[in-house]
């Protein structure tokens, strides 16, 4: 069994309201020194099998179906 | 970093009464965002009260003895509900008050944003079905003494909406057992009956937990919106009494 | 030379959906060849979304004028007199293509488009309501579509602070592959205090407010991008995303920077962005604009002048100011924590100039891009009238479970996984929510009430549009009687196929027909509307869907209506006992039949009967329900919702089928407390009125001649009216 | 300029209802060899000066105190 990761992240050109209004704050709060927040999910797995290829290629499989919004998003699977 | 303000150490209750100039005004905080102050300042003025809004960036509650924090979506409630708000301006004088023992009541956004501060303890979660819920819930009265719940009567039920996404109270082992042992639960998800059971809980909170209330009774935080009760049309008045105990130790 | 301002070719003009005719016309309008962003200009205000430009020949018929109407169509929204100096301002809009690409931002940037539109006149929107249509939950991705719609609707609502308080929601396979999202939301203001989206005194300021511009949504761009290719790199253009915190501090600040009379004008950048506002304020005012485009506030390098028009990006203001007035208005944004930016000024030319770094980017008249764009006079033929049928023989069935059998349906059951997800509550001003005929909330601070509805049977549409448009009404008048309110406007979303199918067309035509013969009738006005086509897939249209909005007034509320049978209550239907079975929901879900006449609309009856109920109710003497969907079977079942029953007994010589389950015309069942019933039966004098028994404890029972019809327990009943949208839980 | 990422999980023994339901659904699709999923946020950050410790310093405070609820959330700053 292993530790998957995979990183959720909205598309580059997308909006994020969250990043945006999170920045305000911070800025607000006097952390004028970070110029852009941009917010994504992470989400820990773990997977038995994570060795065998076939297995990691269904991990592909599922971040695109159903762990990301491909309308949306990019993804990413970091294994172990 | 909230560890040092939790609590809120009871002063004496005369300072407040000192600063305040007779009239009986309630402060409703509004955050960017707030989008219940309007109807609490509603109900502040419909129990005999004097409703001042004080925006988010004051550094003072306009020398009222009390203050709503209400509900609405500081901040968009884009990092977590009530998070962004906590760091506010306005939040410093609140902190003071409550340790001045003034009246405080954080309703829905105003509680998740008294936990965010630490002056009631916890943390909410998503609610359970990760959705949001609006709906008319049961709550028992586990507390009917000191300033804010005084007008209740322990073991009765009110009637009640709810109207939140993050409702899903959470405490660790130890922080809710103290919690209980204190009586800092002040309401309870019930059944009609009064029962407190699974099946009344709309939104997974340990324990049931629809309030929380202080050690010294002045700061109150619930879920449940009392201030969309308080008028025959709104189809109850059960919210009334919260507020007409706000206003009067205003 | 950049792409942007290289001249634009007949080619390009049809990338854009221009035909060779409206090429033509450009080229002679301006007497010169345009350039790129000139075309998406007059391509994105000569859409049909913007121009109206198939349907606008048709929807003249409607009646628009009253003595309530402030504001008929043509403004953001329209506007009625609510008496007492307050007026209310409402609209709906459709949504359906961006819902369909992506529910949740779909559905989300409906709702907040629909609000912009209210709160840009000065008013404080009190409610929406929306107006769902789905297909069948096993056609693919169905399932996501609702649950992203729905989430989509609430999460946006419930963050701005204002109460979904209802809607309508159908399935149907001819959804299945283009959902419809139809959002309405309704504000009041004071009357003094309305604005209007002009752009008048040359010299004022203009000044761009919200959020920055991306390149959401342009449309386009897509194709226009191999010509951009020419070294400029294209992008794609991205999903709009709804920012309901961002729209709810540029509703404060708008309020308030109308409030405090610093605004000459103002319009929300909804479709095709800036261009649309820019040139209709323009058009309004009869001046024009001149914008410096290197002062729009960008979220992505390298933006176009094409691009910086045509965006669609969504919680952004254009706004007029006088010049001596800026500094306190722009104080007032930046209190709120928003950038408000000058971009331009008012001209006294009739024309919209755009520079951009500096040079000329665009230069266009006004006239001709709005007053006089292309406007349609498409082929159409009448509906082929809905064939005759000869319905099955319906007696002694067991309508008990005919009865299960519609509850459980999805079309049928209760909708609360739907709206216990937005916040109905808000604003601690709703006295009717979701679940009753229709809404009622409070005006802030007074007992006026006012009263929205939605309302549109897509299956009698498609069986015959005019006579189901008709009904549309009808059924919108008796909602609102439902809660005692009286209609004072309309708002309508036309939702149907392509346009230049004849067939579709002919759809339209006798869609509006019938809306508009039914609002003469009932003398309500139609203020505002949107008209959504191409709604379709695979040359496949969906059912016509003319859906309207109505909106009420109850002057003084002192009485919450209720919906629910109370305890030892006599139970009375008003109107015929039978329904007719065309069209109806038995037919439908229980026959498996998509067929039947729908009936004309009994116009005297409809309004005598709705003026009874209405009365009724405002007195606080009855429980109503109007007898749609499912009928007197299903609107007894549903008021039994509060936990009491019924015993009710048919006459005789009522036929089962109609009598139980039989739809349309003037009928409502009634629940009286047995101190009021003279007073009903002196109230509906010289009406039709018929006691079938009394509320009364767990069970609801119908019989006839002693034989039991239908046998349920109330318990059973709520369990079974939650079975249909269950698996949303 | 730098990119900094906050990851913010949920602790351990903190019930994670958003992953379960994940998990839940991945299994109904044949995913059952992911047998746990855990949410969490990922903040990616554009920091100016973040080779200065006082700047990173700040932006361990900023995790602390605004990104993360220490009563439900552990969190960690990945510098570039
Ligand atoms: N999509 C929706 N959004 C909000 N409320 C809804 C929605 N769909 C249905 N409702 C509410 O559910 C109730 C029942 O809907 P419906 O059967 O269409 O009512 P009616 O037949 O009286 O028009 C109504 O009160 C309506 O407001
Ligand atoms: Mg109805």
């Amino acid at each position: 069994m292993g530790q998957v990761e995979v990183r959720v992240k909205l598309k580059e050109d997308v909006l994020d309201p969250q990043g945006e209004a999170i920045r305000r704050v911070l800025a607000g709060l006097g952390y004028g020194e970070i110029t852009r927040v941009r917010v994504g999910k992470l989400l820990l797995l773990e997977v038995d099998g994570v060795e065998k290829p076939a297995v990691r290629a269904r991990l592909e499989q599922a971040a695109q179906e159903v762990l990301s919004n491909p309308v949306i998003e990019d993804f990413e699977v970091r294994l172990p | 970093m909230t560890a040092s303000v939790r609590g809120g150490e009871g002063g004496p209750a005369s300072s407040v009464a000192a600063r305040r100039g007779g009239g009986r005004r309630v402060a409703v905080v509004v955050f960017p965002g707030s989008n219940c102050d309007r109807d609490a300042m509603a109900a502040v003025r419909g129990a005999g009260g004097e409703a001042v809004p004080v925006w988010h960036q004051s550094e003072d509650l306009a020398g009222c003895g009390a203050v709503i924090l209400p509900g609405g979506f500081s901040y968009g409630d884009y990092l977590r509900a009530g998070a962004m708000a906590a760091h506010s301006p306005v939040m410093r004088a609140v902190r003071r008050l409550a340790v001045e023992g003034g009246a405080i009541l954080g309703i829905c956004n105003g509680f998740q944003v008294l936990l965010e501060v630490g002056l009631l303890p916890g943390a909410m979660l998503p609610n359970r079905s990760l959705r949001f819920i609006c709906r008319e819930v049961r709550i028992r009265v586990e507390r009917a003494d000191g300033l804010l719940l005084r007008h209740l009567a322990q073991g009765q039920v009110l009637r009640l909406p709810i109207a939140h996404k993050e409702g899903n109270w959470y405490a660790p082992g130890d922080v809710l057992e103290r919690v209980e042992s204190e009586g800092g639960v002040a309401f309870r998800y019930c059944s009609p009956a009064g029962e407190v059971r699974p099946e009344a809980n709309p939104n997974g909170a340990l324990a049931n937990v629809a309030g929380l209330v202080n050690r010294e009774g002045n700061v109150l935080g619930l879920m449940p919106h009392p201030e969309r009760r308080v008028a025959g049309l709104h189809g109850g008045v059960d919210g009334l009494g919260l507020i007409r105990a706000l206003v009067e130790v205003a | 030379m950049t792409a942007w301002d290289s001249p634009a070719t007949l080619a390009i003009a049809r990338e854009h959906g221009l035909t060779p005719a409206e090429w033509e016309r450009i080229l002679t309008a301006l007497g010169r060849v345009p350039n790129l962003t000139e075309v998406g200009i007059f391509a994105a205000l000569w859409s049909e979304h913007c121009s109206y430009k198939s349907s606008k020949l048709h929807l003249r018929r409607f009646p628009t004028r009253g003595p309530r109407v402030v504001q008929g169509p043509g403004e953001n929204a329209g506007i009625v007199s609510l008496g007492d100096g307050w007026v209310a301002v409402f609209k709906m809009e459709s949504h359906n293509h961006p819902s369909f690409i992506e529910p949740y931002q779909g559905a989300a940037t409906g709702v907040g488009g629909i609000l912009r539109d209210v709160f840009t006149m000065g008013a404080r929107p009190i409610m929406s309501l929306n107006s769902l249509r789905f297909g069948e939950l096993e056609a693919p991705r169905m399932r996501h579509l609702v649950d992203g719609v729905v989430r989509g609707i609430g999460d946006y609502g419930n963050c701005v602070g204002v109460p979904t308080v209802g809607g309508e929601v159908d399935f149907h396979r001819a959804f299945n592959g283009n959902i419809l999202v139809n959002a309405m939301c309704v504000g009041v203001a004071r009357e003094e205090k309305i604005f209007y989206g002009r752009a008048s005194g040359p010299g004022n300021r203009v000044v761009y407010l919200g959020s920055k511009t991306g390149r959401d949504g342009i449309h386009g761009a897509t194709m226009a991008s191999d010509v951009f290719d020419e070294g400029a790199t294209a992008r794609r253009p991205t999903v709009q995303v709804g920012d309901p915190f961002t729209e709810k501090l540029l509703m404060e600040c708008c309020l308030e920077l109308m409030d405090g009379g610093l605004l000459v004008g103002i319009q929300d950048m909804g479709a095709a962005g800036l261009t649309s506002s820019a040139f209709e304020m323009a058009a309004r005012a009869g001046c024009g604009l001149e914008l410096d485009l290197s002062r729009v506030p960008v979220r992505a390098e390298g933006m176009t002048p094409y691009e910086l028009m045509l965006s669609e990006s969504q919680e952004r203001m254009l706004m007029v100011v006088e010049p001596r007035l800026l500094p306190r208005a722009l104080a007032v944004c930046a209190r709120w924590g928003l950038d408000g930016v000058e971009i331009g000024r008012v001209i006294r030319e009739p024309e919209v100039r755009a520079t951009f770094a500096g040079r000329l980017a665009f230069c266009l008249p006004v006239k001709p891009l709005v007053d006089e764009a292309p406007v349609y006079d498409r082929a159409w033929v009448p509906p082929a009238p809905a064939p005759p049928v000869t319905l099955p023989h319906l007696i002694g069935r067991d309508w008990s479970a005919d009865l299960r059998r519609l509850l459980s349906r999805p079309q049928m059951g209760c909708s609360r996984f739907i709206w216990e997800q937005y916040d109905q509550s808000v604003g601690a001003a709703t006295v009717a929510g979701p679940g009753e005929d229709a809404a009622l909330v409070l005006i802030p601070g007074t007992r006026i009430g006012v009263a929205a509805t939605t309302d549109c049977n897509s299956l009698a549409c498609g069986l015959d549009p005019r006579r189901g448009a008709a009904q549309a009404v009808a059924e919108a008048v008796r909602n609102l009687a439902c809660v005692g309110a009286e209609p004072v406007g309309l708002t309508d979303c036309l939702n149907f196929g392509s346009p230049e199918n004849p067939e579709v067309m002919g759809q339209l035509v006798a869609a509006i027909d019938g809306m508009a013969a039914a609002c003469r009738a009932f003398d309500v006005p139609v203020v505002s509307g949107n008209v959504s086509l191409y709604n379709e897939t695979s040359g496949q249209a969906i059912l016509p869907t003319p859906t309207v909005g109505m909106v009420g007034l109850v002057p003084e509320v002192r009485h919450a209506p209720r919906a629910c049978f109370a305890e030892s209550d006599a139970v009375y239907i008003l109107g015929p006992l039978e329904g007719e079975l065309g069209a109806s929901r038995f037919l439908q879900l229980v026959m498996d039949m998509q067929v039947g006449p729908v009936p004309d609309v009994d116009d005297a009856g409809e309004r005598t009967a709705a003026g009874v109920v209405r009365d009724l109710v405002r007195l606080g003497l009855v429980a109503a329900r109007d007898l749609s969907d499912g009928g007197l079977a299903v609107a007894a079942a549903e008021m039994t919702a509060g936990g009491v029953g019924a015993v009710l007994e048919l006459p005789a010589e009522a036929s089962e089928a109609r009598a139980l389950f039989g739809e349309w015309g003037p009928r409502y069942l009634l629940a009286v407390s047995p101190a009021w019933e003279d007073s009903l039966v002196r109230a509906a004098d010289g009406l039709v009125l018929t006691r079938l028994g009394i509320a009364v404890g767990e069970r609801l029972l119908i019989r006839r001649s002693g034989e039991t019809l239908i046998d349920e327990s109330v318990s059973e009943i709520a369990a079974l009216r939650e079975v249909g949208l269950g698996w949303l839980a």
